[in-house]
């Protein structure tokens, strides 16, 4: 019943978000919190690691979409690394695969990123 | 224990809590409690845990819900019925309160959207007086219409 | 979201399950969550899941229980109230259910002693034609009676 | 929401029978079992590990209680191994540990066995 957030900087002024637990209607402010902070503070580049997301819901794509467009005003790009299938599943069938990059490893979302 | 009363007794829960995002994921769990026991399928658990947590978010995200959200699962002999209670009375708003953007509209939209592609059966009871029901199906797989 | 409406709500839960074996796992949960809401510790929140556990089986394996166990949890400033209420009449023990032996009710005894020994209030009310509600209180350590 | 159960054969006609999961009202069936099947057979020394045992209620505690009365008319025994501090203390308080040979490891209730 809970989301822990822990962000990581990467070679090439690229971050990482790293999100364990619940992105549900009560967590997903925390989640928009500490997206927003980073790209208050200047970077464009994201990845966001959901390998140990168990779950999501409508709120937590709309913070992940709110992030994506807000970083895209400014030429950048969000990139997740998504192993669970479920998870896999919602962003397959609200179609938001076209609109974000997602990759099995963090490896592969980090060089992806533009 | 008496048998005879025990198997008689139709599997349905009914959950009653504050109208506000830190009591979802216990209304989740009692969803996913009743379908386990429907053996549904873990995918098919997690698909029913997101459509009532969508129903619920909904109706906290929309002006004018009531105080309290009610979850009726009954459990079938081939599918799970869900009904989401908010007493509130649409059209109401208390004065003062938030109206959606219309990317937080979208957002709602997909919430939506979700419900009616990981059910079956969904539809909407609007009691001007008594509040709104949605009200959701989910059948077994395998088991006909 | 209208935060007036938010915070008046009283945080009450109530959940409704089948008096059976496999739902008391929910009820647990439920009363688990609404501890966990006040900042009880983990110890207490697992005395308290033991106690509603012990509530509901004591429901279950006494003669002449109702279909359905309703268990309503509130969250007051200094403490937890639950009710575990049984629709059941007793003394109208359906005929030919089964009754305890000397050894199934000295465990019977030992829940209701855990629940006594767990929680800070226990009290009864039996209504003969509404069926017997189990009270308890659990205080949050510290606070004053 | 489950209890999995499993016997093994240890050294010295005596059996370990481990527990993991929660022993409540709607599990506690499988555990009595499990036990009286032992028992049955002849088997009157006994531990019963508990160390994945995240729950116990009456219920558990009533047929551990029955196993044990069960052995002892054959001058057996039954011996717990049990580390959960919460499960310690719900045998503290019904004054069952002095009924029961509580250990923290599984050898030393092994030894301990008459
Ligand atoms: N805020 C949003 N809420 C819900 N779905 C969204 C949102 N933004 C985008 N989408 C979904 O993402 C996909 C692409 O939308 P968008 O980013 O607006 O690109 P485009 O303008 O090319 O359609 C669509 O399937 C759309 O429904
Ligand atoms: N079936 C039982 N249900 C509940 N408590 C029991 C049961 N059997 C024993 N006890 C508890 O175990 C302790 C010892 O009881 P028992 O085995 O009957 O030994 P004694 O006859 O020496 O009292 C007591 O605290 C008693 O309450």
């Amino acid at each position: 019943m809970d989301i822990k957030v822990n962000v990581r900087e990467a070679p090439g002024d690229c971050y990482i978000v790293d999100l364990s637990g619940e992105i549900d209607v009560y967590t997903s402010p925390k989640v928009k919190d500490a997206v927003g902070t980073l790209i208050d503070r200047g970077v464009y580049h994201l990845v966001i690691n959901l390998e140990k997301v168990r779950y999501i819901d409508s709120t937590g794509l709309g913070v992940l979409i709110g992030g994506l467009k807000r970083v895209r005003e400014h030429g950048g790009s969000v990139n997740l690394v998504c192993t669970n299938l479920q998870i896999k599943k919602i962003f397959d069938i609200t179609g938001l695969v076209k609109i974000f990059g997602i990759f099995d490893s963090e490896d592969a979302a980090m060089k992806a990123l533009v | 224990m008496n048998q005879a009363v025990e198997q008689s007794t139709p599997d349905l829960v009914e959950l009653r809590v504050p109208a506000r995002a830190e009591w979802v994921a216990l209304a989740r769990l009692a969803a996913a409690t009743v379908a386990n026991r429907l053996h549904f399928s873990i995918e098919e658990i997690e698909d029913v845990k997101l459509a009532v947590a969508e129903a619920c978010a909904a109706v906290i995200q929309h002006d004018g819900h009531g105080e309290f959200i009610s979850l009726t699962c009954e459990a079938l002999v081939d599918a799970l019925r869900i009904r989401v209670h908010d007493s509130g009375r649409h059209g109401v708003a208390p004065a003062g309160s938030r109206h959606m953007n219309f990317e937080e509209a979208r957002v709602a939209g997909l919430g939506i959207f979700l419900i009616r592609t990981l059910m079956d059966e969904v539809s909407y009871d609007v009691h001007p007086q008594h509040g709104t029901d949605l009200l959701m199906v989910k059948r077994l797989a395998g088991r006909p219409e």
